[in-house]
């Protein structure tokens, strides 16, 4: 029935049942106590990128090469490498300055994208408020370095399947090796069956 | 005498306030009165005006007549009032800080001797008639009730008129807002 | 495309009214309109045709630039005829050019893409605006008069939208330089390639 | 905006732009087609994903990609889903705009923190998703997540009379939205609206049903239209519609196909589309949200222009606006339902 | 439990003899009986803002599923005493160019009205702080200041958005005090005379058995109520009224200019005239302190009216949570091509429900005499809006 202050009364109720119901209903109320109660984030959430490495060393185990496509590809241009050389100068495949400016990066995860050598995952962490603008924001090789088995923590399916990736890469890359090896074996093989019987074709 | 009052109001604070009590409404009222006429920046002038109001209508509760005290309150400062600042504000909402009336050098002079006029023609008045003499009636404690029954009763056909005359009032100021706004 | 073309000329014979092609495999090829006769042709697609939407105002800056062409010319050499290929640098004005996305809502048909090309890039910048037409390219012309430059002659208000009455500048040209008066704010970046230094060439 | 008022009715009233004018299209032409795609997510900061999809769509018809079914079909989940989630806030802020004092927003913003948390399993982020690429979209769903969508869309009806019940009938909202800047269809299609409003207007035009792109033709679903054109109609088409979306998404979850969520020939990181333009566009919540793209076979867009739904849904703002009342104002520019980041890029 | 009836005023009584017996003299006592009524009526009422200004975030939130400021204090109660700081604290500007006197006045002009009220409110069985004969009038009287007190602000601080904040508001006042007074008046016409404290007499006795006398139950009143109610709300300028200080468009209507305690003397005035026009709402319709069944007489009557008080200021929560504000000429429509027929008619109708002798009959008698001018003019008013009429078209 319509009667004029029918639809006010429905609001009411709506309002009414709201309020009662968030001393009952766990859906009503929402709010969650931040400091108290951590929020369950889900395994694929991102905040900021990480270095990633294999083993106990961090230096030694780094996965990253250097090879800068993700300086070049990281849309706000705030990863900054500067490849290692060793006494004699000759570039090694090893970065010795690698720093990411959280206060630019916008954590897009293109750079995860991009990188062709799985060394540049999403981190979860989110607290990393700062009281110096400076220093603290820009995060450098030494803080960016996180151990493989910390990365199985916090994205367990996807650390799966890298390290799945990976092995199937090196395989084939001991494969490649093993079969070249072994062409450069049949090849010596020949050379040296060939050396050993020359003189009869000379004739 | 100033201690001779303080000690009676130790001793029966109700007589001591009664006494001092009428005169202290009456002279705010003057003083308001005075200040809404002398001050020069119109809408403080109308606060004044708005407290005169105020100190009439607590004089008269403290002569008794409550009830009229509140009539006063409520329709002068509650609508009168309002009207008076509505009709400023809507009317000279540009020039209102400084009125350029100032009082030119006559005014004062003249404005002080009509006020004096009038005072001695009052004074006589009230020293020479009949009515004065009668002695100040006491405190009127008419019941509401009996106000009521007196509107209600004997003063039936000035109630209806007075009702007819605001209605008309009513709208008369309708009918002239109506025309202003279509011109 | 080429029936509306066919319209366009039987209606306005004077026109000058050509159609680019549009080499991607979308296809969308455009009408390109001189400029003086650009009011009778929107009034004719908008009332004749039925486009009645126009969705889309863009403005584009094509800079001068230098064409390589191979031109073949007939010489005549010590009395032989030969034929020499000659690659010659031809230098092409650059021009300002507005681009009007067409929709017909009744008839729901695709975009017909208008293109008017303004003389040069510098001084001869203005071209019919279309709002008296479309009410909807009035904030969008505005835009392009902010950022490109391109005058627009008959628009209602012209003034620029996004940025500040006196900036003087055209942002969205290819040749545009910003102006590094703008509060320098120190980035975290720069204190650390100072210390790090500039990256030492080999020794 | 500057309003001139006589008393309390509008006189004259001029939008003023660019406080978030950061020159999106500029960045664009800097950085490479990849680099793009998360900017996009930063223009109408509402619907990420329905940003991403119109770049990607006007990408895939400038280099003719095809896109495997089951990305077209995560593509209208998740487009379907920030549908819901806007027209949902906007209920929440235009009852705000009207000082219903928040109750309204909080529960619109309860249902779209479900939402987001869906989007956050799916893309990593909330808001910033940067989810789709060329040729389909970045990973495939998590274990799990169709379930929960499920869910969520089961509960959402139930959700949306009980904002019903709380607002259409409301004796105050209608005297506030009834009648308020009516406009005419014609007037509406010159003055280059789109999206619900146009719709509100009376116009039969969504680009869903239009072009007919990524396999929307494959659901049913009905696009609703008003009459009168004014206010009210405007916040009753957008209610209409998120229960459409709740049709939509039904379908969608129940019939989508595996495979491939990517297609396998796109080059996603040196991208070089053949020279040439397009112009893509898609029904965004908001309006009809286009990219026109130009490229030079470089790695770079030579020309990449937005069409802003919420910037040209404007244009008529000082029309509708003219002899309202200042309570008015607040309520034609709520209904328009604007984002700035769209508007100023 | 007969003590914990009487317990203020025998605890005021005994205090006053332990000093009488310390030679304070006669005179000097009155005075002191009346300071300690003034000083503990706006303790409490103090005492109610502060936890209101709580309860009132606290309620706001719950209803919108969230919890409310509960990190000061245990459950968030010593939020106002950090308001309280923070108000004292906050810089308080005055605009260069206001009327300096006027607007260091307007809240003190603002607060008197919202106090003076509390003095003719029937707190308990016999505790009245002043016994006034027409008491109602009183109130209407006292509660007009509160309307020059926001002109006063209005124009004083100067600034284009507050004057017109201020004209709002003084016109919505002026126009929702005539339903206010002539739904009071009902009340008083049925009691039989204006001092509060025999209306809510009127209203004692059960009938029935369980069924309480108050005037809420009987059609006219409940009309009556209905009307005072919703005067209320726009007399102390809340929820759907609340156009003169919070639009979206008028910043803060007369309060723009205000900061620092000036703001907290205009928010506390705010409150406390709230509480008392709740208080005259309990008085006039709730039955006062009357309890509501027979055996629940035992527990003391100011505890009653207190929480009816606090039930209705609840209540008004409740609307403030739900309803979006209304537009100036609708509410001036409202009230006055709605609200003063409705109170006419409301005022009828108790005079029929009187004259046909107070029975069942007399029950249903003035609920047609109420109902149908309701519905004549709530559909003449709601046709504009009709809902049904709006169909959409749905194309496939």
């Amino acid at each position: 029935m319509n009667f004029p202050g029918i639809g006010l009364l429905k609001g009411f109720v709506v309002t009414a049942r709201n309020f009662l119901g968030s001393y009952v209903e766990k859906d009503r109320l929402t709010t969650r106590q931040y400091p108290e109660e951590r929020p369950k984030l889900p395994e694929n959430s991102r905040s900021f990128p990480f270095l990633v490495f294999d083993g106990e060393d961090p230096e030694a185990g780094m996965r990253c090469v250097a090879c800068k496509i993700c300086e070049k590809e990281c849309p706000p241009q705030c990863i900054y490498i500067i490849q290692d050389r060793d006494a004699a100068g000759k570039p090694l495949k090893r970065p010795r300055i690698f720093d990411i400016d959280i206060s630019v990066c916008m954590s897009c995860q293109i750079c995860v994208e991009v990188c062709p050598f799985e060394s540049i995952r999403m981190d979860t962490d989110y607290e990393l408020s700062s009281f110096d603008r400076f220093g603290s924001l820009v995060l450098d090789k030494s803080k960016l370095l996180k151990s493989n088995a910390y990365y199985h923590g916090i994205h367990p399916t996807e650390a799966s399947e890298t390290d799945a990736r990976i092995e199937a890469d090196r395989k084939k890359k001991e494969a490649a090796a093993a079969a070249k090896a072994e062409a450069a074996r049949k090849a010596t093989a020949e050379k040296a069956a060939k050396a050993a019987h020359p003189p009869e074709e000379t004739k | 005498m100033i201690c001779e009052s303080l000690k009676t109001c130790f001793d029966d604070p109700g007589k001591f306030l009664g006494e001092w009590f009428v005169l202290l409404p009456a002279l705010v009222l003057l003083l308001a009165a005075a200040a809404a006429v002398v001050l020069r920046n119109l809408i403080h002038a109308t606060l004044c005006l708005t407290l005169s109001f105020i100190a009439l209508g607590i004089l008269f509760i403290a002569l008794g007549a409550e009830f009229v005290g509140f009539v006063q309150l409520l329709v002068y400062v509650g609508a009168v009032a309002m009207l008076i600042v509505f009709a400023i504000l809507l009317t000279r909402p540009e020039r209102l800080a400084k009125s350029d009336t100032a009082l030119s050098g006559l005014g004062p002079a003249g404005g002080a001797l009509a006020g004096f006029v009038t005072l001695g023609v009052l004074l006589g008045f009230l020293f020479t008639s009949p009515i004065a003499k009668k002695s100040l009636p006491g405190p009127a404690s008419a019941p509401v009730a009996e106000i009521g029954h007196a509107l209600m009763g004997d003063y039936k056909a000035a109630l209806i008129v007075v009702g007819v005359l605001l209605t008309a009032a009513l709208v008369g100021a309708a009918v002239l807002a109506m025309e202003d706004k279509n011109s | 495309m080429t029936e509306i073309l066919e319209a366009i000329q039987s209606a306005f014979p004077s026109a000058d009214v050509g159609i680019l092609t549009n080499p991607s495999p979308c296809a969308q090829h455009s009408l390109l309109v001189a400029g003086k006769d650009a009011l009778d042709v929107a009034k004719f697609l908008r009332d004749g045709l039925g486009y009645d939407f126009c969705s889309n105002v863009s403005g584009v800056d094509w800079p001068p630039k230098k064409v390589r062409e191979v031109v073949v010319r007939k010489e005549t050499v010590d009395g032989v005829e030969s034929e020499v290929k000659e690659t010659i640098e031809r230098e092409v004005p650059g021009y300002l050019e507005v681009v009007y996305h067409l929709f017909s809502i009744a008839k729901r048909l695709g975009p017909v893409i208008l293109r008017l090309r303004t003389g040069n890039r510098s001084d001869e910048v203005s071209l019919p605006s279309l709002t008296p037409v479309w009410k909807s390219a009035d904030f969008q012309e505005r835009e392009i008069y902010d950022l490109y430059g391109i005058h627009f002659e008959g628009h209602p208000d012209l003034r620029r939208l996004l940025m500040w009455e006196e900036f003087t500048d055209y942002p969205m040209r290819k040749d545009y330089v910003a102006p590094d008066d703008y509060e320098y704010e120190p980035t975290p970046h720069d204190e650390i390639l100072a210390k790090v230094g500039p990256p030492k060439e080999v020794a | 905006m500057n309003v001139t008022l006589d008393g309390e009715t509008v006189v004259k009233l001029q939008p003023v732009f660019g406080y978030l004018h950061r020159n999106h299209e500029k960045i664009a032409e800097g950085n490479s087609w990849l680099a793009a795609v998360p900017y996009t997510d930063r223009l109408d900061y509402i619907c990420p994903l329905t940003n991403n999809w119109a770049y990607t769509l006007a990408v895939e018809t400038l280099a003719g990609l095809e896109v495997p079914e089951r990305a077209e079909y995560i593509r209208i989940i998740t487009a379907e889903l920030t549908r819901l989630q806007n027209h949902v806030a906007f209920m929440g802020f235009i009852l705000a705009d009207m000082g219903a004092w928040g109750s309204a927003l909080m529960y619109a913003f309860r249902e779209r923190e479900k939402i987001l948390d869906l989007f956050e399993a799916l893309t990593g982020a909330r808001m910033m998703c940067n989810y789709m690429r060329f040729g389909g979209c970045r990973c495939d769903l998590p274990s799990g997540w169709l379930e929960s969508a499920g869910q969520l869309v089961e509960g959402f009806p139930a959700f949306l009379d009980e904002m019903e019940a709380l607002l259409t009938g409301n004796e105050i909202l209608l005297a506030r939205l009834q009648g308020v800047a009516p406009l005419t269809p014609e007037r509406a299609i010159n003055g280059g609206l789109s999206g619900p409003i146009l719709r509100a207007a009376g116009v039969d035009y969504d680009i869903r049903k239009v072009d007919n792109y990524g396999l929307y033709s494959r659901f049913k679903f009905r696009v609703p239209r008003g009459r009168v054109g004014d206010c009210y109609d405007r916040f009753m088409i957008r209610v209409l519609e998120a229960r459409e979306s709740v049709e939509i998404l039904k379908q969608a979850l129940v019939g989508i196909p595996d495979g491939p969520v990517v297609n396998p020939k796109a080059k996603q990181r040196g991208f070089r589309p053949p020279a040439g333009e397009a112009y893509g566009r898609i029904e965004g919540p908001k309006g009809e949200l286009g990219f026109y793209l130009i490229s030079d076979g470089s790695d770079r867009p030579y020309r990449f222009r937005v069409r802003p739904p919420s910037l040209i849904n404007l244009t008529l703002l000082e029309e509708l606006c003219l002899g309202t009342k200042i309570a008015d104002v607040m309520v034609i520019l709520g209904s328009i339902d604007i984002v700035l980041g769209e508007v100023d890029r | 439990m007969e003590l914990l009836e009487r317990a203020p005023v025998e605890l005021k009584n005994a205090f006053l003899r332990v000093l009488g017996s310390l030679g304070v003299p006669e005179g000097m006592l009155a005075i002191l009986s009346a300071v300690l009524i003034i000083g503990t009526v706006i303790g409490v009422f103090l005492g109610l803002f502060a936890l209101m200004s709580v309860m009132e975030r606290k309620i706001l939130a719950r209803v919108q599923n969230r919890y409310g400021p509960n990190r000061a204090g245990p459950f968030g109660l010593f939020q106002p005493v950090a308001d309280g700081i923070k108000m004292l604290t906050k810089e308080d500007l005055v605009p260069r160019a206001a009327d300096k006197v006027v607007h260091f006045l307007a809240p003190v002009v603002m607060m008197v009205p919202a106090l003076l009220v509390l003095a003719i409110l029937p707190y308990g069985r016999d505790m009245v702080p002043v016994e006034l004969e027409s008491g109602i009038l009183f109130f209407f009287a006292v509660g007009a200041g509160t309307e020059v007190a926001i002109f006063m602000a209005g124009w004083a601080s100067n600034n284009k958005y507050s004057v017109l904040g201020a004209m709002r508001a003084i016109a919505q006042m002026i126009s929702y005090e005539i339903p206010l007074v002539i739904s009071a008046v009902t009340a008083a016409m049925i009691a039989g005379s204006l001092s509060p404290s025999v209306i809510v007499a009127a209203q004692g006795g059960f009938a029935a058995g369980f069924l309480p006398h108050w005037f809420v139950t009987t059609p006219w009143g409940f009309t009556a109520a209905l009307l005072f109610y919703i005067g209320a709300l726009a007399e102390s300028n809340r929820s759907p009224f609340d156009l003169p200080e919070g639009e979206s468009e008028l910043v803060a209507g007369h309060l723009t200019e205000y900061s620092g305690f000036k703001y907290a003397t205009f928010f506390m005035a705010e409150y406390i005239g709230m509480f008392a026009i709740c208080g005259m709402f309990v008085t006039l319709f709730l039955g006062g302190w009357q309890a509501p069944l027979p055996f629940l007489t035992v527990v003391p009557s100011w505890i009653w009216f207190f929480g009816k008080v606090c039930f209705v200021a609840f209540t008004m929560v409740w609307v403030r949570a739900t309803l979006p504000r209304l537009r100036v000429d609708h509410l001036l429509a409202f009230a006055w091509k709605f609200l003063l027929p409705m109170s006419f008619a409301a005022f009828l109708s108790a005079a029929c429900w009187h004259y046909a002798g107070r029975g069942p009959a007399a029950w249903f008698l003035s609920l047609v005499v109420v109902g149908i001018p309701y519905l004549v003019l709530g559909l003449s008013f709601t046709s504009r809006f009709s809902v049904s009429r709006r169909t959409y078209l749905f194309s496939e």
